[in-house]
């Protein structure tokens, strides 16, 4: 899932601790990695309170709310409370059942079997059968749709075969391996075949005509302020795995968009929301102070925010420069000054809750000036101008590394950047960061005219190597390997992993391919986004779903 | 200069030209000049002269870079090492503000000289062009007149894209319109002035007139009020460049600084308050001493 | 009503009015010192003066608005300063506005910015009533009905529901007085009442004015004009430098004036008697007074030392003055020999200017109908008529500034009016244009010395010492010192700017001066300096003259021949002794009816 | 009754009465709307050729970076808004669209931009009617508190008023939060919901906003207060502060008046920032949203919004000058 689009959710790792719950965890803990999910150690004598109302605040706004057609996370974080999938990814990767029982794969690759669970209904009567299943994928994969991001979750899709009323097998052209994480995903998630055939062009606009299985039910939307939730009384399909069965306890769920970071915290601290996510990395310490407060924090698994270096562009297609790039920067103390230790430096493209993370890798390249002014003399930047800048024939050494429109930049990038800046020219490397309109922006880094481009890609699966690595993953097409690096290894590992489930060959093909990325000097991984939840006191039993988001259909409010 | 076709104004004879009227003949106060200038005017110049040293030489205030950063003193209270703190990279703040007099002056003074240069022309053009010219230009000023100033700059900046120059032409073209009306309504009034009829009566050539009469007569006004102007090109600017269409970093400009603060309103609120405070000190110095160059210019034209 | 002060007293009758050694200074300007009159019902007052002579400080101390609108504070004092048994000078500001409207009336000139121009005259004249409570909100438009008949206002009931701009001058003025009278003060003050109107209508205030204080009403006349003077008071104070210089019943003072700055007054009033007669005194450098000398004794021709250190005691005549005259001198001491006759007719000759025909319409509207007249080099045209009549009008058609819609203006028997601005141009030099308000036809941004060395450019005198010497000469011409090069306009007095213009306009040695109201916005004796000035420059240059004026005095003193304009149409022409002897047209009977000789009796 | 009267006719008084004034009205009043129309069609133009100069295609630039979509979703994209069409035939059938009254879909939102708008009107016109109610107290209470008299209290006041207009809103709001909100606690730090919400953008909207129109307000005062006629209405007894509210402040409302276009934009534009800074939803956030993202229709609909507004305010404010200067009510 694009984290670089237009501000989309954090996301919410549950790593090690299965359905994970927040609420209960004492002030002051969980900064931190994954791992500090304690459930509910408050909570645990308590009998559960029904009813009451919760409000959660969050920064970003959704575009549309049609989960087949957005590609947003926050799209897929807020609908996760109305719409169910086929099957549940557990925090281990593993995959559990939800509204299909049970499933077979073809040996091939190309056919999934879903056998349904058959006493499901949606919100609005209709039962959830076979038919409803190939209603919404034909759906997806209609051109008017135009949908952004689950079209390409079902890849290559052919069709699906309504085989009886409560058993459906889903066909691709070619073996498609990640079809089973995808079909856990929110976006593959499930419609009234009445809303679509009724509401189908306005299902983007939320509110009651978005209807589906889940534990709740979207009754209203207010652009720019809030969108409300009522309980699924009927509810009584979760994943078996889940803190909760059931209807939700909460009678009302509303979510309010406050954009501004220090208005979402002034919200959370005065009570107004009793959930607010995320807690920017400066106001952590203020929330963890607040004794009627409690945070939260976990690793957001994906690719890692980094730097990606263009390699086809000189003088960044030196090795040298770039491993000088690469240990020139003294991300350690950035990241700690920058995101008061709440975010952790990188040190893998993928972060530590990704399936698969080399953990080798930690402390194998830190910062060394020396290193980098060393590579740089190799490579011939030896001379140095007025400025102090590095220069090779009359050149100076300077890389493009532009910023897009504010609205694009988040979690202090920018401020980070100049920490950047500051670090690479004193290695006598001049950074400069002019300021392109989006469209610019997208051409030129996608285009493979700037130096370098920055982004991030949270998806809870090593996939997201291949998209950032494998040559035929262009950015003209979709792809994300701004890197333009052209290697036949990297390919053949990231094609190898996407089309297996051996976990063994996975365990290797992934573990290679970062350690080549980093060999190579393709990137420059900054720092493990670590999702803070700041709560009130009172909230419990509030998880997070194995696809990372906030979940609230266990959640309640003590008294 | 078409005086002997001038438009049907009511004729010269329906003011009562029998007798100008007579100022009261309460004697005037003692005269301006002998009085002590006023404590707003001198602080107001003081000020202004702490602001160009800041914007010509920074480094004469403070020796501290703006830019260097020094993760280990981040986010250090207001205090006498640091006048005004630091910010979250441990940039000493007082060296920042002093340094982005530079780049915000620049952005309201550009903003402003581009307003008026476009202002100039296009007034003088309306006024001066004809019947048509007149029409399709002060169609168009309408058109964009009609539209709040923010709200050009945004569009202008959406096609111009960001940065320094781009925030400037956006702001000048959001002040071009009312700049040109100013210069438009000015040259008409000096075009049928006694002063223009004088040097018409003297035989002056047209181009000679135009130069040595209108123009700097029609301009005058304007350029006084660009003065005020340029505070409020200033605010815009920095506006801009709050909502993140500004110059790049890692340039310390005030409105970019101030939008960074906000992050730190609860905890730090000193990387806030400063910027903030740099730019309403700046447009309240400009508005004092606008508004003076203001009463004089009108003291001077109206006796 | 209350009265504070008990009234009667053992005197036989106490004055309305008692001001005794009145002193108003704003901080260190001393504007009123030692002002003493008296004035009882039914009696007319007249203060006359020049600007800042301090009358119209007088006039406000004795509503107690002396600074009202100034930012100087005014401190005021008095020796005595009775009305009707109440002490003015202790009253509170609460019972100052018993007394404002109530005992006291004001009537200011120009009635157009003096009643609030966003209120219907109604409104206004009510609101003394309103304020002191004398009537009920029914009864009001009642009596502002009745107010509006008794000052001569046609339609009251209409004229009530209007506006001050949709009044002409004259009934204006009435409404001004009429909300002055509403409250029936017993005393009203008129500053300069009838400045701004037209003949016609000055003589109908004035008449009104008459009317009231024949109905026992005390009258303060505050004026500058002494022909108004002359039509309506019982006696005149003079004021100069802020104190009176002379006072007494008015015609004595008018016939026989023993104070030299009266006498000075007095012969520059311009009318028949004057042509050929320098209005003003010989300006002299003359050291300026000390502070305790007579105000007067810089400008003074009999001023000596004594004047000059000590101040003259008022004697017995009401004169303050070191040296009256005795009684019996005439007034017009001041006269000098005669210019050159001037030149007179030559119908033979080519004209300088021949305007035939023209008119011009604005917006629908005829301003100036089928004019016809001549003029020749060296001679003075003036031309005379009311406001809207058409003059200025005549003068930017002759000026090549407005082209006539139908008719023609030759110049030197060549067209003119016709011309384009490129083929008029050369010719341009040949005339040249006064300006009632100079200050408006010079560039703010110029000083004195530009304005003239642009004029001076355009004859081809070269850039440098040559033009700023003929500056300097031009300057000196027009009796304007070379200190005066590097002021801007602004800088300049009234006279001195007009010198000005006059200078800019001599600079390309014009055949004809067009002068538009050239003296009508000036004090007396600056007028009559100026004038004396055009027609020293013409006797030197051989200037032809086309003077517009709506004075008929003014014209009469300078002017060769006379056109009288009415309603855009020329009703008369004739020399000068013609029409002010046998006047023809029945227009300009009326005009001269209308314009009442100094010094004639009511 | 005196002897002028019976003299001669006075110049004519009054203009002679309109002939037939209703057609001249009528005929006013289609002008005026001929003109309204023609700013109303002039300013989408505008937008509209300013937004065919944005560098980058507009479905690129509405996916924005990091998207999944293919390019035959983008394709697709196209073709629905009519995207593949030459320039020239978007432009007419946008025009034609809008002159049944159909603003079209927000490119971004895919809602119907009459909606969009709609909705988001009422909290915008919430705070910009709070602001200036807030403001034209304030204003007036420092105006008329403070004009021509008691120097040093003018002064406080001049210093007050210099320093709101000198001060950006968007700083007033950061202030105003931190004091109130953050440490005070005071008001809530965001949303829309109750009165208590609108109050510090409010404050925030009016400051600068009553220091603009105090000034203008009191310079009007003052001026007025020195012309002839409040001499006049001041030797009839009427007191100081009877002329001031009876007679100067009718006068000082002109100048004011002529403001009210500049107060609408400020109104407007300060609405961009400080509902971003409190967090409100409103025209102000979706404008700045719209204009971000290129989202054409969206900002051609606000584009239109705000001229049809000042239109509309213009034309109060040439009544409101009829209301308040009978000068200008002939001809």
């Amino acid at each position: 899932m694009a984290i670089t689009g237009p501000r989309p959710l954090p996301l919410l790792a549950a790593l090690t601790a299965g359905a994970l719950l927040l609420a209960g965890c004492s002030s002051g803990t969980g900064s931190g990695s994954g791992a500090a999910a304690t459930a509910g150690a408050a909570g645990i004598d308590e009998k559960p309170v029904q009813g009451g109302s919760l409000t959660y605040a969050t920064d970003v706004e959704p575009i549309s709310f049609d989960i087949h057609v957005s590609q947003q996370d926050i799209t897929g974080a807020i609908q996760r409370n109305v719409f169910d999938s086929l099957v549940h990814q557990d925090d281990k990767g593993e995959f559990q059942p939800w509204l299909a029982k049970s499933w077979e794969i073809a040996p091939d690759l190309k056919s999934y079997t879903f056998h349904l669970r058959e006493d499901v209904k949606f919100t609005d009567g209709t039962v959830f059968d076979a038919e409803a299943v190939k209603a919404n994928f034909d759906r997806i994969v209609a051109k008017e749709t135009k949908s952004q991001y689950a079209a390409s979750l079902l890849g290559p899709y052919t069709g699906t075969e309504v085989v009886d009323a409560h058993t459906v097998k889903v066909n691709f052209s070619e073996p498609f391996a990640p079809f089973l994480q995808a079909a856990s995903t929110a976006y593959l998630g499930f419609y009234s075949p009445k809303a679509i055939k009724e509401n189908g062009s306005k299902l983007g606009a939320g509110g009651p005509a978005d209807v589906g299985t889940g534990p709740f039910v979207f009754t209203g939307y207010t652009k720019g302020q809030s969108a409300v939730f009522t309980r699924n009384p009927d509810y009584n399909w979760a994943p078996p795995s889940a803190n909760h069965q059931g209807p939700a306890y909460l009678e009302k769920l509303t979510i309010r968009f406050l954009t501004e970071d220090s208005v979402r915290v002034g919200a959370l601290s005065s009570g107004q929301v009793q959930v607010a996510e995320p807690i920017p990395p400066a106001d952590v310490r203020t929330v963890q102070g607040d004794p009627k407060l409690r945070t939260i924090a976990t690793d957001a698994p994906g690719a890692n925010y980094a730097l990606v270096l263009n390699t086809t562009k000189a003088p960044l297609d030196d090795p040298k420069v770039r491993k000088a790039v690469q240990r020139g920067i003294d991300l350690d103390t950035d990241i700690q000054s920058v995101y008061f230790g709440v975010y952790k430096r990188a040190w893998s493209p993928i972060a530590p809750s990704t399936p698969y993370y080399d953990k080798s890798l930690e402390k194998s390249w830190p910062y060394d000036k020396a290193a980098a002014e060393k590579a740089l003399d190799e490579a011939g930047w030896t001379a140095r101008d007025g400025e102090g800048y590095r220069t090779k024939d009359g050149k100076r050494l300077s890389l493009e590394w532009p910023l897009p429109p504010a609205e694009y930049v988040r979690e202090q990038r920018e401020t980070l950047g100049q920490a950047i800046q500051a670090d690479l020219k004193k290695i006598g490397v001049e950074i400069t960061r002019p300021r392109l309109d989006i469209g610019t922006y997208i051409a030129n880094v996608y285009g493979g005219k700037e130096h370098i481009a920055d982004y991030s890609w949270a998806r809870f699966d090593p996939d997201v190597l291949r998209l950032y690595f494998n040559s035929a993953s262009k950015p003209s097409t979709g792809g994300q390997n701004a890197t333009f690096y052209e290697d036949a290894q990297l390919d053949q590992w990231t094609t190898t992993g996407k089309g297996t489930f051996d976990k063994a060959v996975r365990q290797d093909v992934y573990t290679k391919t970062q350690q080549r990325a980093i060999e190579l000097g393709l990137i420059v991984p900054l720092y493990v986004r670590t999702a803070v939840v700041g709560t009130g006191a009172k909230v419990r039993g509030l998880t997070a779903d194995p696809n990372t988001w906030l979940a609230f259909h266990g959640a309640w409010i003590a008294k | 200069m078409a005086h002997t076709t001038v438009e049907p104004v009511p004729g010269p004879d329906a003011a009562p030209d029998a007798v100008l009227l007579k100022a009261p003949e309460v004697p005037a106060p003692a005269a301006p000049a002998r009085r002590r200038p006023p404590l707003a005017l001198l602080l107001a110049l003081a000020a202004l002269a702490l602001l160009l040293v800041a914007a010509l030489a920074p480094g004469l205030l403070s020796s501290a870079s703006p830019i260097e950063t020094h993760p280990a003193e981040a986010l250090t209270p207001p205090g006498a090492a640091h006048w005004f703190g630091t910010d979250q990279l441990g940039r000493d703040l007082f060296a920042r503000v002093l340094h982005g007099a530079r780049p915000s002056l620049l952005l309201g003074l550009g903003a402003t000289a581009f307003a008026i240069t476009g202002g100039t022309l296009l007034g003088l053009a309306a006024a001066l062009g004809g019947r048509w010219a007149d029409q399709i230009l002060m169609r168009l000023a309408d058109v964009l007149l009609s539209l709040p100033p923010i709200l050009l700059a945004l569009l202008a900046v959406t096609v111009l894209g960001t940065g320094s120059l781009n925030v400037m032409l956006a702001i000048a073209i959001a002040f071009v319109p009312g700049y040109a009306r100013i210069v438009r309504a000015e040259t008409l009034v000096v075009r049928r002035s006694g002063y223009v009829e004088a040097a018409v009566g003297l035989g002056l050539p047209r181009p000679l007139l135009i130069v040595r009469h209108v123009l700097p007569n029609a301009v005058g006004p304007m350029l006084v009020l660009a003065t005020v102007g340029f505070g409020t090109a200033l605010i815009a600017a920095a506006g801009l460049s709050f909502l993140g269409l500004g110059p790049q970093p890692p340039s310390p400009e005030w409105g970019a600084m101030l939008s960074q603060g906000r992050r730190f309103l609860a905890t730090a609120w000193w990387v806030g308050v400063f910027p903030g405070a740099a730019i309403t000190a700046t447009a309240l110095v400009v508005n004092v001493l606008g508004r003076r160059a203001q009463a004089r210019f009108t003291r001077r034209t109206d006796a | 009503m209350t009265h504070p002060a008990a009234p009667g007293t053992p005197e036989s009758s106490p004055p309305l009015l008692a001001v005794e050694g009145l002193d108003v200074s704003f901080g260190p300007v001393r504007a009123v010192q030692d002002v003493s009159f008296a004035l009882d019902r039914g009696e007319c007052l007249a203060v006359v003066g020049e600007s800042g002579s301090g009358k119209s400080v007088t006039a406000r101390t004795l509503v107690g608005l002396t600074g009202a609108g100034g930012r100087v504070p005014a401190a005021v004092s008095a020796r005595r300063l009775a009305f009707d048994g109440l002490d003015l000078a202790t009253l509170t500001e609460a019972q100052w506005r018993e007394v404002r409207g109530r005992r006291i009336g004001l009537v200011l000139q120009d009635a157009l910015v003096s009643l609030d121009p966003l209120r219907t005259v109604g409104a206004e004249i009510a609101e003394p009533l309103r304020v002191h409570g004398l009537a009920t909100r029914a009864a009001l438009p009642a009596r502002v009905r009745s107010l509006l008949e008794r000052t001569g206002v046609p339609e009251p009931q209409r004229r009530a529901a209007q506006y001050a701009h949709q009044l002409s001058g004259g009934l204006r003025q009435r409404a001004l007085i009429a909300s002055a009278l509403a409250a029936e003060p017993d005393l009203l003050i008129a500053d300069e009442p009838t400045t701004a109107l037209d003949v016609t209508v000055q003589a109908q205030v004035l008449d009104l004015l008459d009317e009231l204080r024949g109905k026992g009403t005390a009258l303060l006349l505050i004026s500058h004009d002494l022909s108004v003077v002359g039509r309506l008071a019982d006696r005149v104070a003079v004021m100069f430098g802020g104190r009176i210089v002379e006072t007494g019943p008015a015609e004595r003072l008018l016939a026989e004036p023993r104070h030299p700055y009266t006498r000075a007054l007095l012969a520059a009033v311009p009318g028949a008697r004057t042509r050929g007669t320098r209005l003003a005194p010989e300006p002299a450098g003359r050291p300026p007074a000390s502070p305790g000398g007579c105000p007067y004794a810089a400008r003074c021709a009999a001023a000596d030392d004594t004047c000059r250190s000590t101040l003259p005691p008022v004697d017995a005549l009401g004169s303050r003055c070191w040296h009256p005259t005795a009684a019996g001198a005439s007034v017009l001491s001041v006269r000098e020999p005669d210019p050159a006759p001037t030149v007179v007719d030559g119908a033979d000759r080519t004209a300088l200017l021949d305007v035939d025909r023209i008119g011009r319409s604005f917006a629908g509207r005829p301003v100036v109908r089928d004019v016809s007249f001549r003029l020749h080099a060296g001679e003075t045209l003036g031309l005379v008529g009311e406001s809207g009549s058409g003059k200025t009008t005549t003068a930017r058609i002759v000026l090549g500034l407005e082209r006539p819609d139908t008719g023609s203006v030759l110049l030197d028997g060549r067209p003119w009016s016709e011309l384009t601005e490129r083929r008029r141009r050369p010719d341009r030099l040949r005339i040249q244009a006064v300006q009632q308000d100079p200050l408006g036809s010079f560039d703010p941004r110029f000083t004195v010395e530009r304005l003239v060395a642009e004029a001076v450019a355009r004859t081809g005198v070269p850039r440098g010492e040559a033009r700023r010497h003929r500056v300097t000469e031009l300057l000196d011409q027009v009796g304007l010192p070379a200190a005066l090069l590097a002021r801007r306009p602004t800088e300049l007095s009234g006279g001195q700017r007009q010198r000005v213009a006059i200078a800019r306009a001599l600079a390309p040695a014009p055949a004809l001066l067009v002068c538009d109201e050239p003296v009508s916005a000036l004090d007396l004796s600056v007028q009559a300096q100026i004038l004396d000035l055009l027609a020293d420059l013409r006797r030197e240059l051989g200037l032809a003259l086309l003077f517009i004026s709506h004075d008929l005095g003014v014209v009469q003193h300078l002017a060769d021949r006379v056109a009288v304009m009415k309603d855009g149409r020329l009703v008369e022409t004739a020399t000068v002794d013609r029409l002010f002897a046998e006047p023809a047209d029945p227009y300009t009977r009326r005009l001269l009816a209308a314009t009442a000789p100094v010094g004639a009796s009511r | 009754m005196s002897t002028g009267t019976t003299g001669f006719a006075e110049p004519a008084d009054t203009p002679a009465p309109a002939r037939s004034s209703a057609p001249r009205l009528l005929r006013a009043a289609a002008r005026r709307l001929l003109g309204a129309a023609a700013v109303l069609l002039g300013a989408a133009t505008v937008a509209f050729a300013a937004l065919q100069l944005v560098p980058g295609d507009p479905v690129t630039v509405m996916l924005g970076p990091g998207t999944a979509a293919t390019p035959e979703v983008k394709a697709a994209i196209q073709e629905q808004y009519g995207l593949d069409r030459p320039v020239p035939v978007q432009y007419f059938t946008y025009l034609g669209h809008l002159l049944t009254g159909d603003l079209g879909e927000s490119y971004q939102l895919q809602r119907p931009v009459a909606d969009l708008i709609g909705d988001q009107l009422g909290p915008t016109v919430q705070l910009g009617a709070a602001a200036l109610g807030l403001a034209v107290l304030l204003a007036l209470l420092a105006a008329v508190g403070t004009a021509g008299r008691r120097p040093a209290l003018r002064a406080l006041s001049s210093l007050a008023e210099l320093l709101a207009v000198s001060s950006p809103s968007y700083w007033i709001g950061i202030l105003l939060l931190t004091a109130f909100s953050f440490q005070l606690r005071v008001f809530p730090v965001a949303g829309d919901d109750g009165f208590a919400a609108l109050v510090l953008p409010a404050v925030t909207l009016a400051l600068p906003v009553a220091g603009m129109l105090a000034q203008v307000l009191r310079e009007g005062l003052e001026t007025a207060l020195g012309k002839p006629f409040v001499l006049t209405a001041r030797s009839r007894g009427v007191g100081s502060a009877a002329v001031v509210l009876r007679h100067a402040l009718r006068h000082a409302a002109v100048p004011v008046v002529t403001l009210t276009g500049w107060l609408t934009g400020s109104l407007l534009g300060g609405a961009v920032l400080v509902e971003s800074v409190f967090g409100r939803p409103g025209i102000g956030a979706l404008t700045l949203q719209a204009t971000t993202n290129k989202d054409l229709p969206l900002v051609i609909g606000l584009v239109l919004l705000s001229a049809l507004v000042f239109v509309v305010i213009s034309a109060l404010v040439d009544l409101l000058y009829l209301v308040i200067d009978p000068r200008l009510r002939t001809d």
